[in-house]
């Protein structure tokens, strides 16, 4: 029961994560971050920058707090969502990255928020403070089986409703389950206990 | 499942009737299902299903090189397949820290703005025949049958162009297509006033699409809507001038938007569109400047650890990409699309809610979507 | 004797479908039948003569009331069980007997026209020609004051439905 | 023997056969009307210039697997079609396609019978055509249908009303219901009823788009909404019987416009000495020309216009067609009292 899924064959080995990188010395982090920093100590982990994207690293249990302010913060006013993903993570025990785009339609200006997520932990939905993360949160429901909480209508979007597995998971083969039923019948079973715990909130 | 709801009117207790538009409808372009609750002709609440044409795209990229890729995004939008390979080898260029040529980067602003028109003219061909007027589907489609003979003699394909590549484009322009790019610009000027005269102050259509799917600037904003369907309701928020990308930062362009969000401004937003979109064709066409077409690219794409966001206009509106690379692989290690269509399609229920059956087929006309895009 | 042929074909035809509109199992074939039914009695006006009664029974009962008839009967929801259409208060006897006694009165007047012709009608000579005409002529003659009352009944009528079905007036 | 059977049952049959075959050649001129509007050519392969491809297509119809649903209430779902097509059909016994003509020394009426309601009997069977639509959208017990048949039969019953209000103010200026009568008054009056009665005109044009369910009334049928409306479950020769149908219909309300309004087969100016050569023309030639310019028209609009939506169609109707009717009948019968 505990035998690992089969992982599609890789050459290397997978990351343990993101790399994050920390902002270089000469740039300075646009000016809402600090007030968010202010506004809610302890909120934010740490601050990326690479190519360009200014990234905050949020604590995944006060999720609702900081895009509360970043939507109504005066100097953040991210009144757009532009996109909420997620990213799998295996080896990590929060194995999950779920990263808000958000853009301002006030000041042109974007922000990318991300939190780490554990398979069976439930993270709040932030559709009650942009609408727009409805659906996308639901596709990551679909696609990853993250366990949003206060999601009004959480059902699978893109996949059928009697879906088993969470087909984006880095754990899930390229194939399908069809195959992986057939050689082993004992994982697909797995596969299929993991939506129904997911499912506990 | 909530039981059906009964209304109590002044003397009679009606139920609600439940019909399943789609996912064989002949205006739901494509597959497209919306479960809507009527009372009478009235739309109570609709519920949109979706995922019929869903593929797996962002899956089956994790597990192609950088490269392959390419020919994936042309299935997402298959109705400006150009603008997704712009936005896919755009974000993997800036993972990358490429410098693409300047000759590149205004060859695709045309390919882009050519895409965009022939995208518009699928729209309002099938949104007119979505209304019934049945004349102008085959008067766009006439022109984008130029847009494509241009692409076939580029890249030789009509469909899926597979027409860009991570640093710039894969094939120099023919001799004489800037030409004949121009001459397309002059034939799809009369053409435009065509179609306008056919609906834009037929009173028909008027009353069709004024007053219809109503949307504020800010609850458009909130519900994550792009592209002509917010800018429709008066946000001037358009990727090619908040984040320009390719060569719109040297193009001079308009962005226009609509005053009530209504169906009709959306409407009148895209065929000012059309203009604006030849005009930067224009200026693009004339401004080629000389170089090589394509950067200078490693032969083995292997982007460095890290991950970005990169958005460009479609022409359904925002089209992001956010990948992830592990730096190891040669493929990426997440590859997700922001696609316009889904956000929009997002909005559908609140914008049908208390209208009519026949608004229903006019509004999913005037959010544009493409299933394809939609269910990925 | 050819009209007296035609209308026992047609007369019973008329009582074949009247029939039907009773026993048919399913509501919307019941109203079929009677639009069957008012066309064979638009038959029997032809035959008599009175073209402009037989095309306003068309036009009027065919394709008017009863078109609304059918909208009542497809809207709504007849699809119950057998059991909902028994009638605890059904009253047989009282049926029967109201029955009877509309026989009885037919017969009645049946018998005595038979006994005593009707006294010709038409007072006023008409100085128009044609039967559309004569009894145009006599609508607004003769019976002006009774066409006049119906026409308001039907005003107050319309107006009293447009008042009952309007949600918020 | 002769005058009483044999002559009207030669006509019948030849007005039938003339009204089927120029119902499937009207589904070939509206095919290539409609290709010329739209820069294309219409249907090319069937004989030179495609014109056989009302036959192809009677074959195809013919042929096809006639397809009636499980749930389907079958006895109407059979009858609806032929619901639909007899009223279509039986509307010709009183329209006048021209006056008279002698063959074989004998004089010849150009029209079935000419009764005294003529005109009301067009409207009542007309009306009657509606019980096709609304049970063909019954009978399939599917909800587009229902959905369409609803729709169809509230549009026909309220723009039955207004053509009907409408046509009274023009008998009231013919004085008679006799649709050959309406024409000699035309005749009489020295002025085509078009002149005459331009507004009159508008109405039965406009409700006449309506009743036959054409663009841009073509609610009922309306495919982008509604999949195909009424007749979305039948298939083959049902189907074939609807499509008929209608463009029968679409006859009958030109042949019916041309009769009221455009003089029927009198020539243009038929008082006029000077123009007395247009006699040589046949009065059915004139008839059929009118008629066709309506065909034409009618083809021409549902290339341009977009659909009309239920409700706006609904106001339309009740609020500025019955009121404008009513009007029109007020100032007709004034004038008329008037001027006697």
């Amino acid at each position: 029961m505990a035998e690992a899924p089969k992982v599609p064959e890789k050459k290397v080995a997978p990351p343990s994560g993101p790399p994050d990188p920390p902002p270089p010395a000469d740039k300075a982090p646009p000016a809402f971050v600090a007030t968010l920093q202010a506004a809610l100590p302890g909120a934010v982990v740490a601050t990326s920058y690479w190519v360009g994207d200014w990234t905050i690293i949020a604590e995944a249990s006060r999720i609702l707090d900081v895009a509360t302010h970043l939507r109504d913060g005066s100097d953040a006013a991210f009144d757009m969502c532009s996109d909420v993903t997620a990213t799998d993570w295996p080896p990590r025990a929060e194995r999950f990255d779920v990263v808000y785009m958000l853009y301002s339609t006030r000041h042109r200006h974007r922000i990318r928020v991300k939190v780490k997520v554990g398979e069976h932990q439930p993270h709040a939905s932030v559709s009650g403070i942009w609408p727009a993360a409805n659906w996308f949160e639901r596709e990551i429901y679909d696609m990853f089986g993250v366990n949003f909480t206060g999601h009004p209508d959480r059902r699978r979007i893109l996949m059928p409703d009697d879906w088993q597995g969470f087909p984006q998971r880095k754990d899930y083969p390229l194939e399908g389950p069809g195959e992986l039923l057939m050689e082993n019948p004992l994982d697909w079973l797995r596969l299929k206990q993991a939506r129904d715990q997911a499912d506990i909130e | 499942m909530q039981p059906p709801a009964v209304h109590h009117g002044a003397m009679f207790d009606t139920d609600e009737l439940v019909i399943n538009m789609g996912p064989q409808h002949p205006s739901t372009h494509g597959v497209l299902r919306v479960v809507l609750r009527l009372d009478g002709e009235k739309v109570v609440n609709a519920d949109v299903v979706i995922g019929y044409l869903h593929r797996g795209i962002e899956k089956l990229s994790e597990n192609r090189n950088w490269t392959q890729i390419i020919l994936l995004t042309d299935r997402m939008d298959y109705v400006a397949a150009a603008t997704s390979n712009v936005g896919y080898c755009e974000t993997v260029e800036k993972l990358l820290s490429l410098e693409v040529p300047r000759r590149a980067r205004y060859v695709r602003t045309i390919l882009c703005e050519l895409q965009r028109i022939a995208s518009h003219c699928l729209w309002i061909g099938t949104h007119a025949m979505d209304i019934g007027a049945m004349t102008v589907f085959l008067y766009a489609f006439r022109e984008r049958e130029l847009i494509l003979d241009l692409f076939e003699e580029y890249c030789g394909a009509r469909l899926t162009y597979n027409s860009m590549r991570i640093g710039g484009l894969p094939l120099e322009i023919p001799p004489g297509w800037d030409k004949k790019v121009l001459e397309f610009c002059k034939i799809m000027d009369s053409k435009i006033d065509e179609y306008e005269t056919l609906l834009t102050h037929n009173r028909i259509w008027l009353e069709r699409t004024k007053g219809v799917g109503v949307i504020g600037g800010p609850e458009a904003v909130a519900l994550g809507m792009c592209g002509p369907a917010l800018r429709g309701s008066g946000v001037p928020r358009d990727v090619r001038k908040d984040e320009p990308y390719a060569a719109y930062d040297e193009m001079e362009f308009d962005v226009p938007i609509g005053t009530a969000g209504d169906t009709y401004d959306r409407y009148l937003v895209r065929i000012e569109e059309f203009r604006q979109s030849l005009r930067i064709i224009r200026q693009a066409t004339q401004g080629i400047p000389e170089g090589p077409i394509v950067g200078k690219v490693p032969r083995l794409i292997k982007p460095p650890a890290g991950e970005t966001y990169h958005a460009i206009e479609s022409p359904k509106g925002e089209l992001g990409y956010f990948i992830v690379s592990d730096g190891k692989s040669t493929n990426p290690y997440r590859f997700r699309v922001r696609p316009p269509s889904f956000c929009n399609l997002q909005a559908l229920p609140r914008l049908v809610r208390g209208h009519l059956v026949a608004d229903v087929v006019a509004l999913i006309g005037s959010i544009d979507i493409v299933l394809g895009e939609v269910d990925r | 004797m050819g009209e007296a042929i035609a209308f026992y074909i047609i007369a019973g035809f008329i009582l074949i479908f009247a029939v039907l509109v009773v026993t048919a199992k399913e509501a919307v074939h019941s109203v079929v039948f009677l639009v069957i039914d008012f066309l064979f009695v638009a038959a029997l006006y032809a035959s008599l003569g009175a073209e402009f009664l037989a095309i306003i029974q068309i036009l009027v009962y065919a394709g008017g009331i009863v078109v609304l008839y059918l909208f009542v009967v497809m809207l709504v929801n007849l699809k119950r069980p057998p059991e909902a259409y028994a009638d605890p208060h059904r009253r047989t006897t009282l049926g029967f007997a109201l029955s009877a006694a509309m026989l009885l009165e037919i017969g009645v007047i049946a018998s005595y026209g038979y006994v005593k012709p009707a006294p010709a009608l038409a007072a006023v000579a008409a100085p128009v020609t044609g039967n559309t005409e004569e009894v145009g002529w006599l609508l607004y003659t003769s019976y002006l004051i009774p066409f006049e009352i119906a026409s308001m009944l039907l005003l107050v009528a319309m107006i009293g439905a447009i008042v009952l079905a309007k949600r918020e007036l | 023997m002769v005058d009483t059977f044999v002559i009207p049952l030669l006509k019948i049959v030849i007005v039938l056969n003339a009204t089927l075959v120029g119902v499937t050649y009207m589904v070939l001129l509206e095919r290539k009307v409609i290709a010329w509007a739209q820069s294309r050519l219409g249907p090319m392969r069937v004989g030179p210039y495609g014109i056989l491809q009302p036959v192809a297509d009677a074959v195809k119809l013919m042929i096809k697997e006639d397809i009636t649903p499980v749930r389907a209430d079958k006895w109407l779902f059979t009858a609806a079609p032929i619901i639909s097509m007899v009223p279509a059909l039986i509307v010709y016994a009183v329209i006048p396609f021209g006056s008279e003509v002698s063959l074989f020394g004998r004089q010849v009426t150009l029209y079935i019978t000419d009764i005294n309601v003529g005109l009301l009997y067009v409207v009542s069977v007309a009306s009657v055509g509606v019980y096709g639509i609304i049970l063909a959208g019954y009978a399939s017990n599917s909800k587009y249908p229902l959905l369409a048949s609803l729709r169809a039969s509230a549009q026909l019953i309220s723009y039955e009303v207004a053509v009907t209000l409408t046509l009274v103010s023009v008998v009231v200026m013919a004085g008679s219901l006799s649709m050959v009568q309406i024409v000699n008054a035309q005749y009489n009056s020295h002025v085509w009823f078009v002149f005459a009665q331009p507004v009159a005109f508008v109405l039965v044009l406009i409700g006449g788009l309506a009743e036959t369910n054409r663009a841009p009334f073509d609610l009922p049928e309306a495919e982008q909404e509604l999949t195909g409306g009424f007749h979305t479950e039948y298939s083959g020769m049902r189907f074939a019987l609807f499509f008929l149908a209608e463009y029968a219909n679409m006859i009958v309300v030109s042949s019916v416009v041309t009769t009221l309004f455009l003089g029927g087969w009198l020539p243009p100016f038929p008082n006029v000495a000077a123009f007395g050569f247009l006699y040589y023309v046949p009065s059915w030639a004139w008839f059929l020309l009118k008629s066709f310019v309506f065909l034409y028209l009618f083809i021409w609009i549902r290339a341009t216009l977009p659909r009309y939506r239920y409700d706006q169609l609904m106001n339309l109707g009740w609020k500025v067609l019955i009121p404008i009717a009513i009007a029109n009948l007020v100032v007709t019968g004034i004038v008329r009292v008037l001027l006697l």
